[in-house]
């Protein structure tokens, strides 16, 4: 009974989405729908969080299949803590999305495509087969790209040939190494794998399927020199679809990296994490960049998102029980920030009719609320104490000194003071400068729909002040699910049985 | 028959690459439907080639009889082909419309998302 | 201790809502905080004792990473908390008058607060990652103060570029603070200080103290970081007055004392603080001098004087420290009530210049007798602070470490010269001789704004004639603080005839010549000057951030570039390059693998499956070379079907028949859509289809290799005999594949029917919603 | 397109390609078909009748939208899983039913073939839904 705990994250947006696709033509029905499937996917996010935290790895066997021959679900904290976060993020965008999304996307399946991009992302952290990650996959990505394309708008549309094709490149590297590392292992479950890679495998063929796997997931994951196809599409949907998009697709991206560089890859760490380093290093510094040389709110926020990859792998990289509980408190610390930042972008919008920093202006004076929201937000994202990014930032400083890599240190402490620049940058222009003299126009629903946009935006702003005041909480939670992360035979055993060890 | 194989899964991806690369939008579909072949293909020779049998149990029998093919590769195939067809299928109406917006089928025209 | 600290932020979250209740009686509402908080730190002090070691209070914050609020109540910390909260009641009480009527004073009175909190908890806190957490607090706070007229460009560029400076310090400290605490074992500064010793000589030693120092020294506006004091003067007076004069700017110097006994008197320490500090302090009084306008002149006198700390911890003996202190409160004092004058000068008579003032002591009687206080002690002058400090200041230089005496001396006795000057232009100049046009008639200020510089000046003076009320008691704890011993200041007012007297009478008879020639020294060296401001730091500063933008806006030209086929010419190198890479060096191995099959291959191929292979390559050919759709479509079909014909070769049914129906929708789509695409144009030159040649084949050499060498390895056993047996008995089917798709990977087949679906919604829509359409009809509409 | 011959032609093939895709999807646990392959059977027999009689046509004959085909294939796959539930086993656990129908022989009745008909219904659907709006436009 217990372990349906592990469907449920991916059932219930199914049957969310399949319901609401059966009633395509009633709206209503698919935001009810909307709102009931996120509500009840939160719940059930919470209860399996809460029983791995207590019991520890949870494990379901699809079909009562015994592993490795069905496909097991396995839920580590790590797992839980992801589904959690999406989970939540996914009940903020639906919320959100009611207030700001346009009558005719939400009648063309707007919210069932939502759902199964929760579904797809929630299959893929709850996985442990890695040929169904790859059908996860292609679930969240097939769902991205209705959603970046759903309007036909031409930037959307130039937006989209880039990240479908570039995910495709992605998802066949996957498919290829999934495909030999059958034909080599001659199995699919991780749990398996990871006992039988480091057992009597050649490590060159392991390391060789490692780099394949690294390039796959890291065009998800939009690390340097792959992340080409997220700032070309990202700012081009409504921004209820970029903020969900910014919040949780690299992070499945990343997240799937964490998974295989801890559980299958750890031949030859000296190799393929120092590459991992390299590439981290060279993501933070050029998605800062990027963003300093934008003029454009979401297009600041979108190569942030990249810079901030950096980080996330920073972590794994450096491979000790601090770095890892470093990336996993900065992934959920990064999730609410970039969301928000996001969401708040679009509630300027809303107000102001515009995403150029050059036309904004005077919100400062007008939206004091939205201000506060947005500092917290921004100065989150650049580790200013006491939020949350703070502590993401310290255990990833604290842990890369500790191992020696100074190098990794000094940019990620440099990259932090750019990101404050780049937020203070859209502060002064959008929120300080003086604004133009008459306000724009509010689009239809006027303040009323302002104010309710701006719920979640106050949500996840208090979720960031809340990670830093009580990231004691956090940061043990984090480091409970790097220890697991760091002891595969936890995971192994749990999946496989005791006795496989 | 591995070789063979080996060299045609080469040129499938070598093929599918080169046309992705050209400025033609349409190239680019044709070669992202040859890339997924070579996938396919990459999966169905590395799970092993066997002439014989196909995984299917005889009539008077309870299991599969020794040295029919490998079913699970075909699976992960099967499911793969699927995928890729409605990938492709997406991609081909992406591609009309982004025609009938742009107007072009220049990739290189399609370059206003970026600056 | 923790009450006090969170008092303030607390009271900040809600003075926006307060201040809309009282309106004007705010500022004295909120002034009730810090001078109840001052009464506190004041009564704590007057109970310390230098045999009982100091009150501390721990409250684990996230102790998993070794930060806690653990607040000490010494000497050092209780003079700074003193400091802050008393003059920070004076400023709160200020600021309601200068910025009376102000549509944002009460966001003011919480970004006030804010700070003094945050100050607060600096300089209460003892472990090092609370310190940095408050110290990063005054920043924040502080952008938002010197921004305050955010309407002005010049105040977001002034709150920017301190924010940046402080930043870019501030990060460096973090990672000094980590490195020491891990070198040290803990990051209570009292712990590590026990176990100086060892710090001191650890190989990381030197690295974490330039770390942390550039912290300090970018908070105290150590030369060439200063720049961005004077232009944060852009914030309102009483930001000005009391953040970048009195106490956050000391922040820098707190860290230095309060870091002291653990990293402090080494031959490096010495070696760097020392000449920073004196560079800045000679720095800052001759830039000093040259300035008109009433906040830059103070703001440049302020890096000097923070100069001259400096270089007195330093030089780190003991009369230094002791001089440090004492002159730190001298400063705090007269400094904080300079600038509130200037401040009620400015409201006032709405003129900032000092060359266009003058006799304004009639219209504002007390505003002038308080600054004429604060003057007189900045110039050193007896019977006030001001001179008792800069007796054993240069008490400390003639005692300086050996061979920098002189040197040292010198340096302080000319700056102490330009105060003088600066004295007299600030305190002298506007009050005195004769009375000018000024845009505004001045009255004089409301008494909440007289209040501060009054009561600052009687400060200075009432402790100049009683220098024991406070050198024996706060300024002797704290001096001992900051050398981890006890130590005893004696603070007299008079010395009797010695040196140092003799200095005095110089610098004062220097400094009143100095004032005397200023206005033609100035005229005369104009050229100069801007010579100096064109190459100076605010240059280094300017060209930083316009540099790192021009790299910036290259480096996204050129990765970001738009061309989708440059993305995935990277994207596919790196693929090659990192997993051919590895196979390269194992080249052997590989080879062996790849012969192997190489002869297995020949005997076991039939010459039908050769067939299909070259009818295969054949179409794989056509289809890349076609020049018409029709024929790219057929050799696309050919290449589909081949497909199928290997799947039904080696046993596939299933496949086979998917393959096939697959194939053929997938033509059909292909047909509708082609049909309304124009005919191939060929845009590549032959250059560039050569390069993405070489590049594709590559990429097939490398998955044709690893397919070999994928079929040639096995292992393991697979897990696929598990279908075999358990097919038909528990899962009732025959088709193994089929099974396997229904039953033992059903969630796969799951996942791939949501995909379709997705894709046929998707289709529909993209089809269906063309929003595209409509907004550009909106757009030819209305224009 | 549509001559004579082919609308005459489709009107006889039409429906044994119907019968013949059910015929795939029923067998295909025990032989080669199954789901995929009966409902793309399917799909391709539907889209032969749009190519032969036009779009308007070929969709009266299908009586639901495709899109609600794929949500209600859709449902019932999931669906399939849920039973499951009941017995306390873990999702997608297959339940069967055996028994003697005369004249079948032996029949093994469970949840996968209900997966089995989620799966060609959901394929029937998407296929249709692309083909035919893509066969609309202009």
């Amino acid at each position: 009974m217990s372990n349906w705990l592990l469907t449920l994250p991916i059932l219930i947006p199914l049957v969310t989405a399949a319901t609401s696709l059966v009633f395509w033509r009633s709206v209503r029905t698919q935001r009810a729908a909307a709102v009931i499937g996120a509500i009840a996917l939160l719940l059930a996010a919470l209860a399996l969080a809460a029983r791995v935290d207590a019991e520890g790895i949870q494990v379901m066997q699809a079909g009562a299949w015994e592993a490795p021959f069905g496909i097991s679900l396995v839920a580590d904290l790590f797992s839980a803590i992801m589904v959690t976060i999406a989970a939540a993020m996914g009940l903020a965008i639906v919320y959100y999305s009611l207030w700001s999304m346009d009558r005719e996307r939400e009648s063309f399946c707007y919210y069932p495509l939502l759902q199964v991009l929760l579904m797809g992302v929630c299959g893929a952290f709850l996985t442990g087969d890695l040929f169904n990650l790859y059908v996860w996959f292609e679930v969240m990505l097939m769902a991205s790209f209705v959603l970046l394309s759903l309007g036909g708008e031409r930037p959307q549309l130039e937006g989209a040939i880039k990240y479908v094709t570039l995910n495709l490149v992605s998802s066949a590297v996957f498919l290829s190494a999934v495909g030999i590392l059958y034909g080599i292992v001659g199995s699919l479950n991780m749990a398996d794998l990871a006992v039988k890679l480091h057992g009597e495998t050649e490590p060159v063929m392991a390391t060789t399927l490692a780099m394949m796997f690294l390039v796959a997931f890291g065009i998800k994951a939009a690390i340097f020199p792959l992340f080409f196809w997220l700032p070309a599409s990202y700012h081009t949907p409504p921004i209820a679809v970029t903020a969900i998009f910014a919040g949780l697709l690299t992070k499945v991206g990343v997240y799937a990296l964490m998974r295989v560089f801890t559980l299958l890859f750890t031949q030859d760490v000296g190799f393929t994490h120092t590459v991992i380093l390299v590439l981290s290093g060279f993501t933070m510094v050029t998605g800062v960049l990027g963003a300093a040389a934008q003029n454009e709110f979401r297009r600041i926020l979108t190569f942030h998102i990249v810079s901030q990859i950096g980080y996330l792998i920073m972590g794994l990289a450096l491979f000790t029980p601090l770095a890892l509980a470093g990336s996993v408190y900065y992934m959920v610390h990064v999730i609410i920030a970039k969301t928000n930042l996001f969401l708040i972008s679009g509630v300027v919008h809303a107000s102001e009719g515009t995403y150029e920093l050059g036309k904004l202006g005077g919100l400062y004076k007008r939206r004091p609320y939205l201000s506060l929201a947005f500092m917290i937000s921004a100065l989150a994202l650049a580790g200013i104490p006491p939020l949350s990014g703070f502590f993401a930032k310290y255990s990833l400083v604290a842990a890369g000194l500790d191992r020696g890599s100074y190098g990794i240190v000094a940019a990620a402490l440099g990259v932090s003071v750019l990101t404050l620049f780049s937020m203070t940058k859209i502060w002064a222009a959008a929120f300080w400068a003086p604004g133009p003299a008459e306000p724009a126009a509010l689009g239809p629903g006027g303040e009323r729909r302002i104010r309710a946009m701006m719920v979640p935006v106050a949500a996840l702003a208090g979720a960031s002040v809340a990670m830093g005041v009580g990231a004691e909480y956090f940061i043990g939670l984090s480091l409970r699910a790097s220890a697991q992360l760091l002891d595969p035979n936890q995971y192994i055993g749990a999946v496989l049985g005791r006795n496989a060890l | 028959m591995e070789l063979v194989l080996a060299v045609i899964v080469g040129g499938l991806y070598a093929a599918g690459i080169y046309l992705m690369m050209r400025r033609n939008i349409v190239k680019l579909i044709i070669g992202l439907v040859l890339l997924s072949h070579g996938a396919n293909l990459l999966i169905f020779a590395s799970g092993g080639l066997t002439r014989a049998q196909s995984p299917l149990i005889a009539k008077d029998g309870h299991v599969l009889a020794p040295g029919s093919a490998d079913p699970l590769p075909q699976a992960l195939i099967l499911t793969a082909i699927v995928i890729s067809f409605a990938v492709t299928a997406f991609m081909l109406v992406l591609v009309h419309r982004t025609h009938q917006e742009a107007a072009t089928d220049d990739l290189d025209a399609l370059t206003t998302t970026d600056r | 201790m923790l009450i006090a600290v969170l008092s303030g932020f607390a009271l900040a979250l809600i003075a926006p809502s307060l201040h809309r209740l009282t309106h004007k009686r705010t500022g004295f509402l909120v002034g009730l905080l810090p001078l109840g908080l001052c009464v506190y730190f004041v009564r704590l002090a007057s109970g310390l004792d230098a045999d009982v070691a100091p009150v501390r209070e721990t409250l684990a914050w996230v102790p998993s990473l070794g930060l806690s609020l653990s607040f000490t109540a010494d000497g050092l910390s209780l003079l700074f908390a003193a400091l802050i909260s008393g003059i920070g009641f004076l400023v709160a009480i200020y600021s309601g008058g200068y910025l009376d009527n102000h549509p944002q004073l009460g966001r003011w009175y919480a970004y006030l607060l804010m700070f003094m909190a945050s100050m607060l908890g600096v300089v209460l806190s003892s472990n090092l990652l609370a310190i940095f957490v408050f110290w990063e607090l005054t920043s924040i706070s502080s952008y938002l103060l010197i921004g305050f007229f955010h309407e002005e460009e010049d105040s977001r560029k002034a709150a920017l570029q301190a924010l940046l400076v402080t930043g870019l310090g501030g990060v460096a400290m973090l990672a000094g603070f980590v490195l020491l605490g891990r070198v040290g074992g803990s990051f209570e500064v009292h712990e590590l200080a026990a176990g100086a010793g060892l710090i001191r000589g650890d190989p990381l030693y030197l690295p974490m103290l330039l770390l942390i120092l550039a912290g300090a020294f970018t908070k105290s506006a150590q030369f060439p970081f200063h720049v961005w004091l004077p232009s944060a003067m852009a914030a309102p007076t009483p930001a000005s007055a009391y953040l970048h004069s009195s106490t956050m700017v000391k922040a820098g110097i707190f860290l230095l004392a309060r870091l002291f006994p653990v990293l402090g008197g080494t031959p490096a320490w010495t070696a760097v603080v020392m000449p920073v500090g004196a560079i800045t302090m000679v720095f800052g009084a001759y830039v000093a001098m040259r300035q008109n306008i009433l906040k830059k002149l103070l703001a440049y006198s302020t890096v000097s004087a923070l100069g001259a700390m400096t270089m007195l911890l330093g030089m780190g003996t003991d009369g230094a420290v002791k001089a440090a202190v004492a002159f730190l409160f001298a400063h705090a004092l007269y400094k904080a009530a300079l600038f509130l004058a200037a401040g009620i000068i400015d409201h006032e008579t709405g003129e900032r210049d000092v060359r266009r003032l003058g006799g304004l002591a009639r219209a504002l009687p007390i505003t002038a007798a308080g600054a004429a206080a604060a003057g007189l002690s900045m110039a050193g002058i007896p019977l006030l602070f001001g001179f008792v400090a800069k007796e054993i200041f240069y008490e400390a230089a003639l005692h300086g470490p050996d061979g920098w005496a002189a040197a040292l001396t010198t340096a302080a006795v000319v700056s102490s010269m330009f105060f003088v000057a600066a004295a007299a232009c600030v305190a002298y100049r506007p009050f005195f001789g004769a009375a000018t046009e000024t845009p505004k008639r001045p009255h004089e200020a409301p008494a909440s704004m007289w209040l501060g510089p009054a009561l600052l000046g009687a400060g200075s003076l009432a402790f100049g004639v009683f220098p024991g009320w406070i050198g024996e008691g706060l300024l002797n704890h704290s001096a001992s603080a900051a050398l981890g011993k006890s130590v005893d200041l004696h603070l007299r007012l008079w010395h009797g005839f010695t040196p140092v007297l003799g200095l005095s009478a110089v610098t004062l008879l220097g400094g009143v010549a100095a004032y005397a020639v200023r206005p033609r020294f100035t005229a005369a060296l104009a050229t100069v000057h801007r010579g100096c401001d064109a190459i100076g730091p605010q240059r280094w500063y300017d060209g930083a951030l316009n540099g790192m933008l021009v790299v910036a806006k290259l480096q996204t030209k050129v990765l970001q570039n738009g061309y989708l086929r440059h993305y995935l010419a990277v994207i596919l190198i790196t693929l090659v390059g990192l997993s051919g890479s590895v196979l390269l060096t194992h080249v052997k191995e590989i080879r062996k693998h790849v012969i192997d099959s190489l002869v297995i291959a020949w005997e076991t191929v039939e010459f039908y499956e050769l067939g299909l292979a070259v009818i295969l390559i054949i179409a794989i050919a056509a289809a890349v070379h076609s020049r018409t759709r029709l024929a790219a479509i057929a050799a696309l079909g050919v290449v589909g079907y081949g497909v199928a014909l290997v799947f039904v070769l080696f046993g596939a049914p299933d496949l086979a028949m998917t393959q096939i129906v697959i194939e053929t929708l997938t033509v059909i789509l292909f047909v509708l859509v082609f049909y309304h695409l124009p005919p191939f144009a060929i845009y590549a030159n032959r250059i560039s289809r050569a390069r993405d040649l070489l590049l594709a084949t590559s990429v097939g050499v490398v998955m044709g290799v690893l397919t070999l060498v994928a079929t040639a390895t096995q292992a393991y056993p697979t897990i696929s005999s598990y279908y075999g047996e358990m097919s038909y008995d528990l899962a009732h089917g025959r088709n193994v594949v089929n099974v396997i798709l229904v039953d033992f990977r059903a969630l796969d087949t799951m996942g791939e029917i949501t995909v379709l679906t997705v894709a046929g919604v998707g289709a529909f829509a993209l089809l269906k919603l063309r929003l595209g359409a409509r907004s550009r009809g909106d757009e030819e509409g209305s224009s | 397109m549509s001559s004579l011959i082919l609308r005459t032609a489709t009107r006889y093939i039409q429906p044994i390609l119907v019968l013949f895709s059910v015929f795939l999807l029923l067998a295909g646990h025990n032989e080669p078909g199954g789901g995929f392959a009966g409902g793309l059977v399917a799909a391709a027999a539907y889209t032969l009748y749009a190519i032969a009689y036009g779009v308007e046509e070929a969709r009266r004959l299908l009586y639901v939208s495709p899109q609600g085909l794929a949500g209600a294939g859709l449902l019932a796959a999931a669906g399939s899983g849920i039973p499951s539930l009941l017995y306390g086993k873990p999702f997608m656990t297959g339940l069967w039913h055996e028994g003697d129908v005369p004249g079948f022989g032996e029949i093994a009745v469970g949840t996968p073939l209900l997966f089995d008909v989620g799966v060609y219904l959901a394929v029937i659907g998407v296929t249709l839904s692309i083909v035919l709006n893509l066969a609309e436009e202009e």
